[in-house]
């Protein structure tokens, strides 16, 4: 792959990265990954096969056995929407979506405007004083995305967060998400189950295999056409979505 | 040969002293002799003797003064049949060089007095001497407080503190016995349910003259089977603490003088009993419409037991 | 705890209460039962209306110190679990030394307490707060440590600070353990002030209902004692109630032990 | 509390220990504090060496009604919480009562408690067993309201008893709570049992470490009691040490207070 | 629709069902619905549309607000897998799998080895002892899927149990599912976001609109092939996949 020059911030680089927990597991093992700034990249891989391990360790909230993480944490601020909703029990929806800035020592009126906007690009304008508690599955998932799309991070971490959402949802915010990435170019990391999702979202999908995790394929999904319906339905994507559930089926049979 | 008859004296405190002719009638074989087979049960100064003696737990416990006084208001079934201590020991002490010539000197210090002690002897210092209660402070059975402050005087027996003042390095220590200074309760009463008194006549006389056999032998004769008993039930005590006590027993008198000189130990009377009583009235710590007669009774007493 | 109806709330423990009390009377009257060792419900009534005036008084005294007490407790318990929160190694270190303070007997140290505080008042206080802080500091320790793992990597995330995590997710999820301490050291604080009272005594005036226990106790006046003691119960029911009625409001919208579920 | 390397875990507070009887000492030396006030560590060794006889045999006296009472702390208020657990019914109209032998102050009912049971010891225990059992009855209580409700859910839905709910849900959902109330009243049965013993305990032979407090206190011989002040010390820290370890060993693998985070 | 004649058990009916919770949110209004004994149905519908409340109310684990709900007690023993996994944190995956036995006094050996094949049926062997934070958010998933299958349950209710999944596990698991519902004809009643599942799955497909919750159609998926990758590819599928969108659609335009 050839540099980007748009970026002034870091490349993160994963070099031989290896993790084995405690209990003896090795979820990864000598993975390689460059992530350039500015990118956007999804990881496919099968249940098990180390891909939430990989952003934990991206995100520094784990160490990793072996190898070396850079340029995470100089990048500036990370977003990362868990694979679980992770909202605090005793907060309202605004309350949890709001936590980010109010971190940052935002200000509470503009933090109080920004969670709402945030809370009504995910639909959910009528929750805002819900319990986590008084929600469906896919509504917290919704805040714990809203959460991290109001923080404006650098480097943003998203862990299935549409696994739990319906396909019209789904599609929306799935532009939702091209366009403000597009706006604000940082890097996006997406681990998803859905080959298409992986394919309309990203510029490369980077294909893992499981026992140890491992990179067994990286595709880069290259189209003159600009993402949206018309990319949706051509016949470029069609293709690239069947080379990339070939690569998985490769990679699960390994 | 008649069958022993079992007796249980609660002393309500641990083994010293002050109960020494208990612990020597025990030893000497002095209760059998009258026909008792006696255990003496010892106690913590939490406990309350006198619902264990109308409980039926015990026939026969050591109290004061005061606690026949309150049975008789309460008509508590029980009451005092002989008087061991003529004198109440009770002390006030303060550190040497500050001065005291008697008591009315000790108004104004600080003052170490315990619980029971605000309901019974201090309510008399208040009235009779102007002792006040904002000066006291809370005696915890440590004398540590008091050693700590050079100024401050603290309640006491004359058969203990002195000698524990002086094991603190505090030589001389002013003690004035309230006893001196019109407070005049008998001490070491032993008490009795009115039931036994009424039923069991024969049994509480029997106790009675064993103990003042005890108590006669344990300051005339020789005292060590009772101070060995007492050791033997009371394993920290040390011989100076139980030689001193004995010997301020002794000298004081605290036994064996006034009534008792002509009476025989244990002696009572009502005119001592009534004046206490109108001390206690005076002091406001007793209501006056008691029928102090329900307090005592004196017919086990006054018979010179012991005496030639 | 969930809801109940106020009916069920209050009206199942006063009638077993009723009930006690009728069947306490009836076994006192039929066995005969002296009053100096067990007096029954009317008795008791009598003594507590007759000496309404002395006992009140000392009810006064106690409940000061029961207050002073408590908020000490909750105060210095949840004050040292923090701060044992934010270093293992200060946790480490003191924890032994909050142990010894626990189990210290309050007896045995009331005298040098007594030497080093020169107000009774405060030594008593001392006392009580020894015998109430522990359970509030255990359990907030414990509370503190156990939030969730997630949660916590999302605020570590977040660059959030030490002092941002204590008190937006350590605080909150030790919330059903911190309650739970103070609602263990509300009944402790009360006990502590009457034991404290009963070993390092009462200077005269102004004295607590534990020293009209020994009083009494001492004069025989046993249904005087038990309207004493009476009063100290009711006085730890209504503190368990209301630091109940607090916990039931604080984690009453979110945690487990306290929601009603939804049927 | 996660793992910390043994060294910390002992060196830590046994360094601070070392480090507070050294200027301890030192203080007592400099000032030349009278033993009588407060004896240096010196001065406690020493009478600790020299009283060893009568102080163990003390010590082994305290342990006896300790051990006992925290067993039946345990259980009772671990089964209380249980009964309580079965029923809301049951649970408020009892708890007021279990309330109200917490606060009953046992200094005040001891001398009636020795009247209406028999044994001296049976009292001391019941006596110490109303200090202890409060805090596990209240802990377990709120712990078992707190599992799941997803869980409780599928529990019902599987057709699970009343019983099995209790004994794979409710006990393993509550055994937090449960293990911090246990060491909580781990040194709640020891001050218990000194109290006890203080009020309610016979003195002479056969008598424990409180009355030896006492003792030495009323004989001036403030080293011994300072001594055995130090075996209370020393038999809390070994209680919480041991209760800390099998809390950790049963919540280790699950359990967020307990558990070592992966790195 | 007509009665089945394979069935002995009743007919599960919910009728007028509404749910209004205790904040006052109405997540289920008026509602009716009939599940044949036998039938495998789906439920289909925007996030926050009241499916999973549905499920809850089936299985008599809250009560609906108004209406009736008739026939699931009845039936026998009900399977769920919840939208989360809902397992015991102090059990092993191999525990809590085998918790529905074990509450039912099957015997350790045999609830030992049923839990077993049901840990191998989800590809998760070789984790009987690890416990749940010890698993990808998938495995758990699973587990909790082969804690639901071990049952034998006369009615299952899945909620998105595949939703976590990458696709390939996820085929072999609707195959594995398909297999077990025709060889022991539960009625099953599946929530899902992927109209393709729902299709491939299911008989019938319940469309749900939301706010409130209501049925807004209601497919029958008639078709002559057997279910299997015959299927999955025949032009029947496609139509009737575009049929469930569009009554998607529909619903969420209501
Ligand atoms: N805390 C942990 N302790 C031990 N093993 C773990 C831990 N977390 C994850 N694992 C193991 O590491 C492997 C990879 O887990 P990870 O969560 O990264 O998978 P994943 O690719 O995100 O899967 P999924 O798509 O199911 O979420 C799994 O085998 C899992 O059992
Ligand atoms: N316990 C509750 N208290 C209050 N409101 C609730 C509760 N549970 C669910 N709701 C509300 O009911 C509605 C339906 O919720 P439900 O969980 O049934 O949706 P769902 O169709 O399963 O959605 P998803 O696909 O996101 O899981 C939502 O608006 C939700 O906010
Ligand atoms: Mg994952
Ligand atoms: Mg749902």
């Amino acid at each position: 792959m050839s540099e980007t020059t748009t970026a002034v911030e870091a490349t993160v680089r994963l070099r031989g990265i290896s993790k084995t927990f405690s209990n003896g597991t090795t979820a990864v093992s000598k993975l390689n990954l460059d992530l350039e700034p500015g990118s956007f990249v999804s990881l496919l891989g099968p249940s098990g096969c180390g891909k939430s391990t990989v952003l934990r360790m991206i995100a520094g909230l784990i160490d990793p056995s072996e190898g070396e993480v850079t340029g995470s944490r100089e990048a500036g601020r990370i977003g990362f929407v868990f694979q679980e909703p992770t909202l605090m029990p005793w907060g309202s929806a605004l309350a949890n979506i709001r936590l980010p800035l109010d971190l940052a020592g935002v200000k509470p009126a503009e933090a109080n405007a920004r969670a709402r906007d945030a809370l009504a690009q995910v639909g959910l304008e009528g929750f805002a004083d819900a319990y986590p508690r008084e929600l469906s599955g896919g509504m917290r998932m919704r805040v714990s995305l809203a959460r991290a799309l109001t923080t404006e991070p650098d480097i943003l971490l998203l862990d299935e967060p549409f696994a739990a959402l319906d396909e019209i949802t789904r599609f929306k915010l799935n532009n939702d998400l091209l366009a403000l990435w597009q706006a604000k170019r940082f890097t996006a990391v997406f681990v998803t189950h859905s080959v298409f999702e992986s394919v309309y979202l990203s510029q490369r999908v980077v294909v893992m295999a499981a026992r140890p995790g491992r990179v067994s394929d990286d595709l880069a999904i290259e189209t003159d056409l600009a993402r949206g319906e018309e990319f949706r339905t051509s016949a470029d994507y069609a293709q690239l979505c069947r080379r990339a559930s070939e690569a998985l089926e490769r990679a699960m049979a390994s | 040969d008649d069958e022993l008859q079992d007796a249980t004296l609660y002393i309500g405190w641990r083994a010293e002293a002050e109960f020494g002719g208990f612990f020597q009638a025990l030893a000497t074989g002095l209760y059998e002799k009258h026909g008792l087979n006696v255990e003496i049960q010892l106690g913590n100064p939490q406990s309350n003797p006198a619902q264990q003696l109308i409980a039926g737990k015990v026939d026969f416990t050591v109290g004061s003064s005061g606690t026949a006084l309150n049975a008789a208001r309460e008509g508590a079934p029980i009451a005092a049949v002989a008087a061991m201590f003529q004198k109440d020991p009770r002390i006030m002490v303060g550190h040497p060089g500050q001065g005291y010539e008697s008591l009315e000197d000790m108004v104004g210090h600080t003052a170490y007095v315990g619980a029971l002690g605000m309901a019974t002897f201090w309510p008399f210092l208040r009235e009779e001497f102007g002792f006040s209660d904002e000066n006291v402070k809370p005696y915890t059975f440590s004398i540590v407080p008091f050693v700590a402050d050079e100024t401050a005087i603290q309640q006491g027996y004359a058969t203990n503190e002195p000698h524990a003042l002086h094991m603190a390095g505090i030589e001389n220590p002013v003690a004035f016995l309230l006893h001196d200074y019109g407070y005049r309760p008998y001490a070491v009463n032993v008490m009795a349910r009115q039931d036994d008194i009424a039923n069991r006549p024969d049994f509480v006389q029997s106790f009675i003259d064993a103990s003042i056999e005890g108590w006669q032998d344990y300051l005339h004769g020789d005292a060590s089977p009772g101070n060995a008993l007492i050791k033997e039930r009371n394993p920290d005590m040390e011989d100076d603490v139980l030689e001193f006590a004995l010997e301020t027993i002794r000298q004081g008198g605290f036994v064996d003088a006034e009534d008792a000189a002509e009476l025989g130990i244990g002696a009572m009377t009502d005119e001592r009993w009534r004046e206490f009583y109108d001390t206690m009235v005076s002091a406001g710590a007793l209501p006056g419409d008691i029928d102090i007669s329900k307090a005592y009774t004196l017919q086990f007493v006054n018979n010179r037991v012991g005496l030639q | 705890m969930n809801k109940t109806s106020p009916l069920r709330r209050f009206g199942l423990p006063i009638g077993l209460g009723i009930l006690t009390l009728i069947v306490w009377e009836g076994c006192v009257q039929a066995l005969n039962v002296s009053p100096f060792l067990l007096p029954g419900p009317v008795a008791i009534y009598h003594a507590l209306v007759d000496d309404w005036g002395l006992l009140s008084e000392a009810l006064l005294v106690t409940l000061q110190i029961t207050g002073l007490a408590f908020v000490c407790a909750v105060l210095g318990g949840g004050l040292i679990a923090v701060l044992f929160s934010l270093s293992r190694s200060v946790e480490t270190t003191l924890f032994p030394y909050a142990v010894i303070m626990q189990v210290t007997p309050v007896v045995a140290i009331a005298p040098l307490l007594i030497i080093w505080i020169d107000n009774v008042r405060l030594a008593l206080l001392a006392c009580a707060w020894l015998v109430a802080f522990f359970p509030i500091l255990s359990n907030t320790t414990v509370g503190l440590n156990s939030s969730d793992h997630n949660l916590r990597d999302m605020f570590r995330l977040y660059g959030a600070t030490t002092r941002q995590t204590l008190f937006r997710l350590r605080m909150p999820s030790a919330m059903p353990y911190f309650l739970t301490g103070v609602r263990i050291s509300g009944g402790l604080s009360l006990t502590g002030a009457v034991v404290a009272e009963f070993v390092a005594g009462t200077s005269g005036q102004g004295s607590g209902l534990a020293y009209r226990i020994l009083e009494a106790s001492y004069q025989l006046q046993t249904p005087r004692m038990f309207a004493a003691l009476l009063l100290i119960s009711l006085t730890g029911v209504l503190i368990f109630l209301a630091t109940s009625f607090i916990s039931q409001r604080i984690l009453g919208r979110w945690h487990e032990s306290a929601m009603e579920r939804e049927k």
